[in-house]
């Protein structure tokens, strides 16, 4: 960056102006929740009532037990699954969609820009229906011949899974677009040109040539099933509510602000650190 | 007569419930009194006591006059959440049954009872023909994967359900390990379990396309729905169903106390009772010999089977270890 | 690779699954009883109409429009003086401003609706119309944020030197040169802002719940008393509103390019 | 033994007609070079010979076996990118050893190869670096050493010079010439500059339009050009309009010139390269000498280019300056035009 | 009047000098190359002339007056940018009218002033349409016109051709010297070409690593190169190295030749361009002459290059081919370096 007056320190107010109201308003309406939430997650939950300010830990105590350590298990799992089926299936997906016209390309991304505006709700319903045995996918099945009876896919584990999938899916190919889009043809020409069959050649070269990408692919889509909440309830069994689902309760129905405080920052620091510990592999591989 | 300047907004459940108030009851009442009534849609209990107390906090009323289940109500009182009423200006009052006035630990009252219901045995005709008879039908083998229940321990009351079906009464939720016993033979039903529901609209459309073809359910909204021709049957098992009620209450946010008074007041009088049997499909909570009620119309809403009543009790005293040993329970 | 048609029918089994709920929900939405058959059992457009009919569905489509048009609005103002400042001066704490503007999208959204909470319960604003507004443009600045910053890099710096050495001052540079040159990020910021707003429900739901009723917040609740085909025609409404909006991008703007291509590649 | 045929080869895109009816032989251990302007259907020639691109019409044969639709990876070819496309995620030696890992080469053999192909292109010590710690001129020798990794039947190089500064573009076209020589491998390269087609090629090929203009020996085009279009595109040549007078006589704005053939009649168009015309000071004295002004004088020390108007014409003479003082704007000059250097075609 | 003083002006990024302590002179309506290798600091020097950067130290200035501190918007500069920066989102018109309407001119006189301009630059037609609809040439012209606008008082260019083509290149390299001279502008252009330094400069400035290595008329620079740098940089030049024997005689690897002067004793590099070089076939045969074996032949028609291996050191002749055939690469030559032009440098 080198400009006269771009890319330059700021030194008087008026160069300051500018930052000072979104600084402003991300400080109050963002950092300052975020403060309040971290200090009430260790206040004392008053039952039937809400907190008061002492400082504990017991919110975070409680949280330490087989219990919660299965369902945060459970939830991971779950969140590591999807973003792998999301990449797995996004990852030559979008691949293949940079190789279509620009005029298709558009097209194709309209159309996933309105499915990602679909909200949980929907989707959740929209999926249990599909996998309902009355109105749902298993009757095409029974009218194609490949199945005797229509069945009931929802709710179930599978279930769950295609609806985070569904709603993650999206954006794990918008991530990926960027790069895969700006990949060099040539490259995997080239590798043709070296006797690599097409197939060949996207796993040697596409694939390792976007291994960033892939593994941001994977983080995105990891955190964000992670914070999915509603469809558990919708699409899973009592034993696939995760680790939202448990702190949306808390703040929906137990009224306990503390613990479920407590819960969204443990979360937090666990999605964190797993994600610093990919990045810190992806890192450690590459070079 | 009073004309209020915005209208009483008045929280009820949603769906049919809240749609049927605002047919049969709501333009009677804004035409007895000049008072305007907004309907709110509250979901279940427990959600809508988080957000009144939130907005409380902030001074603010999403309803002024509330319909509470019980547990609520009592988890309202700790933080004072609901306006004393003044039974001076509730004559009505006096019909009710006495077990329908609530009151806070001193005596103050904080509710009045606005209507009851039965949570019953729900099946869907189109798959069972035969109506199932007790709550032990839902341990059987061959109900594999078919039930519907509710989710929390405090709507659902199949610990009260459990005890009084398999342990001879209700006795054996006086201690813990009583409950961890009857939570124990409720684990037994959890293979047959396809959904536990937290909204009922959730099970409504599964139990009408037969998806899931039983569960347990509210009697009132089941009788509407099979009076619209749905293939839904509900049935007072011989354990009896769960008596459920519905207060009213105002939230300390509130700026129309009066209003909210002349509104509970009306809707103690028997004929509003008897309307609301006829129309919601409620039980009334006025005494009986004050309806005029006919014996068909009576027992369509109501079973004179004996119910099992919510042990509202030990939810507001072991809270919080409850609620975790039920959804270890449930979701293990 | 696959050969041609194993790739056509991969595009054509991903984009049937992408499809399907969208069937669905347009199909439930012109059942003709007040139920969710799918397939529905008659037909009936009587579910679009009760959506402007019904003052409840009414008031929460004006609330979700307004507080979507409005919020969006906040985010843009937000993020644009916050994206130009950290294109024009080089300052240490760029990465942090940065991040800190990212981060109410990229954290669970139930950490972020937590916080709200806590926060507007805190200073007892909990359950205003405002609220939501605030904290919507804030959840959702992240989108106006990447896409203004994105408007701004692809302006070369040059053409501020070019304007200088003719003689313009700052302020005439940003009105002549920036401005017209992000105006198509900021408005694509503010589509984005807009449509992921509409539909939006845990913030919402937590910051205000049942006393400023949008959207999906009656949505949800539809779903918890009774399902409605309103609920799934106000869907299927959503959907048209994004599938015009992004459109439009696509027809006036640049889409590819905002979502990360290299401009002027290939056609 | 790998000789190339290209027998009417064609390339349609929609309504383009990128490569139009081309024919082509390419005999083995001959260096070709493709040479023509922008968007003339070189790349894509080049792209179909490679197998990347399936031609619409025609038939490419190699040692007589039609392998016009053989797909790209089993033609054992070798190509060398415009871009490069070298392996951002590989190291320099696993770029180079790619085309044997593919062929499941042993590790021990690869390493092997890859030590020899890194001497060959006098960078023995780059093997571990990343790509992207590479100069552009270490890229594009790491290129070629990736494209004869396995012994191409041909090699085929598309720009790959283009990227390059003036002074690096220079050595490498000589050390790429005879690097190829040293191989023998049959070698077609793409490039629009006409100075590196005629440092390196045995044969040019000069497209334009998808068409081949022409093509022979970089000097025989030179002399020899087959049109206006190749006159002017192989180095630079003075473009007169004049007509046929009949007897080999053109007749141009500034007077009337002897040619060494052409038409007899008609609009014509006359070349004589830069280097041919001879400039004198004073009037014109003897035949095809024409009279005009110097209006610019480019002196770059090793050579002088002097432009002339002569009568609305502009004429580019270029000389070794040889210790006498050149023209300087507004001298008068007489520029002499050699009949022998007169290329005439018909305008 | 637009006499432009630099006066020991210094620019360090960090600890990077990027320019060390130039000083300079242009008088007016002088045209000025800064020439040099990329990263030798031309760009930043120009942008500190025109206040798009500011001196770490030194003055500049302008008749007299200190502009130092003077910043750009105030100068009455006129630019072009290597990228040309056109407003994308403006008309031709409306680019070229910018720093008029900048300044509040009228309509009427804008409009009048992009007609006049527009002509300047030969392109009367294109007013009215969008800068993305521009071929190369046309976008390069309209930022010229651009920048002339509002009559600069100095117009600086940074390598405003380099993206252009060779044959477009070399031509607008004329026009634009042209332009100037009948304007009459001051004017200064960084180049890393020193083909367009030589066509168009008064004078250049030849840069390395932040100074001036030479400045002066090109001819000059080009006859009299103050050190190797130079001699190398300009054209090309054959460098030798070498040790001084004494009286002007060096000796060189492949045997002794005679220099026109140069340090007494001690390592050297003598430097001879290739035209000067004389080849001819058979054994070496007088004074200053190398025995060698050409390696290989550039002939691009209209000049050859002819690559010699002395004794190990590669020397290269240029010539304009004069009907003879030119020697071929394995053929034993006798190289003659003409002692007035060698120029002798201390290593
Ligand atoms: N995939 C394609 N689709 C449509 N048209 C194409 C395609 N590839 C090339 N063309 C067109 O075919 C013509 C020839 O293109 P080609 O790339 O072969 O030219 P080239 O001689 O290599 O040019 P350059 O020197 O610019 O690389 C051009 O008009 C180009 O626009
Ligand atoms: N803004 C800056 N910050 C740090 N270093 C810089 C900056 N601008 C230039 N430099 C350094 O200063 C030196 C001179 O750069 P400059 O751009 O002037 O070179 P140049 O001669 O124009 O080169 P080129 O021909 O590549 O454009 C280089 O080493 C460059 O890396
Ligand atoms: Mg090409
Ligand atoms: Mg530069």
């Amino acid at each position: 960056m080198r400009s006269p007056d771009t890319g330059r320190t700021p030194r008087t107010l008026a160069d300051h102006a500018p930052v000072i109201y979104p600084a402003l308003m991300l400080l109050v309406f963002f950092v300052v929740p975020f403060g309040i939430m971290v200090t009430i997650s260790f206040f004392e939950r008053v039952p039937g009532g809400f907190y008061q300010p002492t400082f504990t830990f017991d919110n975070y105590g409680r949280f330490l037990s087989a219990f919660f350590g299965n369902v945060l298990g459970f939830s991971l799992g779950l969140s590591a699954l999807a973003a792998v089926i999301c990449v797995g299936l996004g990852f030559p997906f979008t691949y293949l969609l940079t190789r279509l016209t620009r005029r298709r390309q558009i097209l194709w991304l309209v159309f996933l820009l309105s499915v990602l505006s679909l909200s949980e709700v929907i989707v959740g319903f929209a999926w249990s229906t599909l996998l309902s045995r009355s109105a749902g996918l298993s009757n095409l099945l029974v009218a194609v011949g490949l199945l005797e009876q229509p069945e009931s896919w929802s709710p179930g584990f599978a279930a769950l899974l295609v609806g985070m999938c569904y709603l993650a899916f999206p954006y794990t190919v918008l991530l990926l677009y960027p790069t895969l889009v700006r990949l060099d043809r040539e490259l995997v020409e080239a590798a043709m040109t070296m006797g690599a069959s097409p197939l060949r050649a996207f796993f040697t070269v596409v694939v390792g040539a976007s291994r960033n990408a892939i593994l941001s692919g994977l983080i995105l889509a990891f955190v964000f099933t992670l914070g999915i909440y509603l469809l558990p309830q919708l699409l899973g069994r009592p034993q696939h509510w995760t680790i939202s689902v448990m702190i949306t309760d808390q703040a929906i129905f137990q009224s306990n602000l503390p613990f479920g405080a407590a819960m969204a920052l443990f979360l937090m620091l666990v999605s964190l650190s797993l994600v610093g510990l990919t990045l810190l592999l992806g890192r450690r591989r590459a070079a | 007569k009073t004309r209020a300047a915005e209208p009483l907004k008045v929280g009820v459940y949603g769906g049919y419930f809240q749609e049927s108030f605002d047919k049969f009851i709501f333009p009677d009442f804004t035409a007895a009194t000049g008072i305007e009534v907004e309907s709110v849609a509250e979901p279940t209990g427990e959600a809508w006591l988080v957000q009144l107390e939130q907005a409380a906090r902030a001074g603010r009323a999403p309803a002024d006059v509330n319909m509470m289940a019980q547990t609520p109500m009592l988890k309202g009182q700790s933080t004072e959440l609901w306006v004393p009423l003044d039974p001076a200006k509730l004559p009505h009052m006096e019909n009710l049954l006495e077990q329908f006035v609530h009151t806070y630990p001193d005596g103050r009252i904080d509710g009045i009872g606005a209507v009851a219901w039965y949570i019953t045995l729900v099946s869907n005709t189109d798959v069972f023909a035969e109506a199932p008879t007790s709550w032990a039908d839902m341990w059987a083998e061959d109900k594999r994967d078919t039930l519907g229940l509710l989710a929390l321990a405090t709507n659902s009351f199949l610990l009260e359900i459990t005890a009084e079906t398999h342990f001879g009464g209700q006795d054996i939720l006086g201690s813990e390990e009583g409950i961890l016993e009857v939570l124990g033979k409720l684990a037994e039903l959890k293979p047959n379990v396809k959904l536990w529901y937290r909204d009922e609209g959730q099970f409504q459309q599964a139990l009408q396309t037969g998806e899931i073809p039983m569960g347990q359910y509210y009697h009132d909204v089941a009788g509407l729905a099979a009076a619209e021709g749905f293939p839904v049957r509900s049935t007072f098992p011989k354990e009896g169903g769960v008596n459920d009620s519905g207060s009213w209450a105002v939230t300390r946010a509130s700026t129309m106390i009066e209003e909210a008074h002349v509104f509970i007041d009306y809707m103690c009088q028997p004929e509003i009772q008897a309307s609301l049997s006829r129309n919601v499909g409620t039980a009334p909570t006025v005494r009986r010999d004050l309806l005029d009620l006919t014996e068909e119309e009576f027992s369509a809403v109501a079973s004179d089977i004996p119910p099992i009543v919510p042990n509202y009790q030990m939810y507001a005293e072991r809270g919080d270890w409850l609620e975790q040993q039920w959804i270890e329970t449930i979701t293990s | 690779m696959m050969g041609l048609w194993g790739i056509r029918v991969f595009m054509a089994a991903v984009a049937l699954i992408l499809a399907a709920p969208l069937v669905v929900i347009a199909g439930v939405a012109l059942n003709e009883g007040r139920v969710l058959h799918f397939p529905p059992r008659g037909f009936s457009l009587q579910w679009f109409a009760d959506i402007l009919r019904d003052s409840g569905w009414s008031n929460a489509l004006f609330n979700s429009l307004s507080i979507a048009a409005l919020s969006a609005t906040l985010a843009v103002s937000i993020a644009l003086p916050l994206a130009y400042f950290l294109w024009r001066w080089r300052v240490r704490y760029a990465a942090a401003l940065y991040t800190l503007g990212t981060a109410p999208f990229v954290l669970p959204p139930v950490i972020s609706a937590l916080g709200f909470l806590a926060f507007w319960a805190t200073v007892g604003l909990y359950g205003n119309y405002v609220t939501v507004v605030i904290s919507h443009a804030i959840f959702f600045v992240t989108l106006p944020m990447v896409t203004i910053s994105l408007g701004f890099q692809s302006i070369d710096r040059g053409l501020v030197e070019a304007a200088a050495t003719m003689g313009a001052t700052p302020g005439q540079i940003f009105r002549s040169v920036i401005f017209p040159l992000v105006r198509p990020y900021i408005v694509s910021g503010f589509a984005f802002a807009f449509v992921l707003s509409l539909n939006e429900y845990i913030v919402a739901y937590m910051v205000a719940g049942f006393t400023v009723e949008t959207l999906p917040i009656k949505i949800f609740n539809s779903l918890r008393y009774g399902y409605t085909p309103v609920m799934a025609a106000v869907a299927v409404v959503f959907v048209a509103v994004a599938l015009l909006v992004f459109g439009l991008i696509a027809r006036f703007g640049n889409l590819p390019r905002l979502l990360g291509a290299l401009q002027g590649r290939e056609t | 033994m790998s000789d190339l045929r290209l027998d009417s080869i064609v390339k349609r895109f929609g309504a383009v007609t990128a490569v139009d009816h081309v024919d082509l032989t390419v005999p083995q251990g001959c260096f070709v070079c493709l040479l023509g302007p922008s968007g003339c259907g070189k790349t894509t020639l080049l792209r179909m010979i490679a197998g990347l691109e399936m031609p619409s019409g025609g038939r490419l044969l190699l040692d007589g076996e039609d392998i016009t639709a053989l797909p790209a990876h089993r033609r054992g070819f070798g190509m060398v990118f415009q871009s490069l496309a070298l392996f951002p995620h590989l190291t320099v030696a696993e770029n180079v050893a790619y085309a044997l890992s593919i062929r499941g080469a042993d590790k021990a053999a690869q390493r092997a190869r890859v030590t020899d192909l890194l001497e060959l292109i006098q960078l023995p010590d780059i093997a571990e670096r990343q790509v992207s710690q590479l100069s552009g001129g270490q890229r594009q020798r790491v290129a070629i050493a990736r494209a004869l990794a396995v012994d191409p039947r041909l090699f085929l190089l598309d720009e790959p010079l283009s990227a390059l500064d003036a002074k690096l573009r220079e050595a490498l076209q000589v050390e790429l010439r005879l690097l190829q020589r040293r191989l023998g491998v049959t070698t077609i390269l793409v490039t629009h500059d006409q100075r590196e087609a005629m440092t390196m090629a045995d044969t040019i090929v000069v497209m334009d339009r998808g068409r081949v203009q022409q093509s022979g020996r970089p000097l025989e085009i030179y002399r020899n050009p087959a049109n206006a279009f190749v006159a002017d595109f192989i180095g630079t040549s003075n473009l007169l309009d004049g007509r046929a007078r009949g007897g080999g006589r053109i007749e141009l704005p500034g007077g009337e010139v002897a040619a060494s053939g052409g038409p007899e009649s008609g609009a014509v168009t006359a070349s004589i390269r830069p280097e041919d015309l001879r400039l004198s000071a004073g009037a014109p004295a003897g035949a095809n000498c024409l009279s005009g002004e110097v209006v610019f004088v480019r002196d770059v020390g090793q050579t002088v280019e002097t432009h002339v108007d002569c009568a609305g014409q502009r004429l580019v003479a270029v000389a070794i300056p040889e210790g006498d003082p050149p023209f300087s704007s507004g001298d008068r000059v007489t520029v002499e035009l050699p009949a022998e250097a007169i290329v005439v075609f018909p305008a």
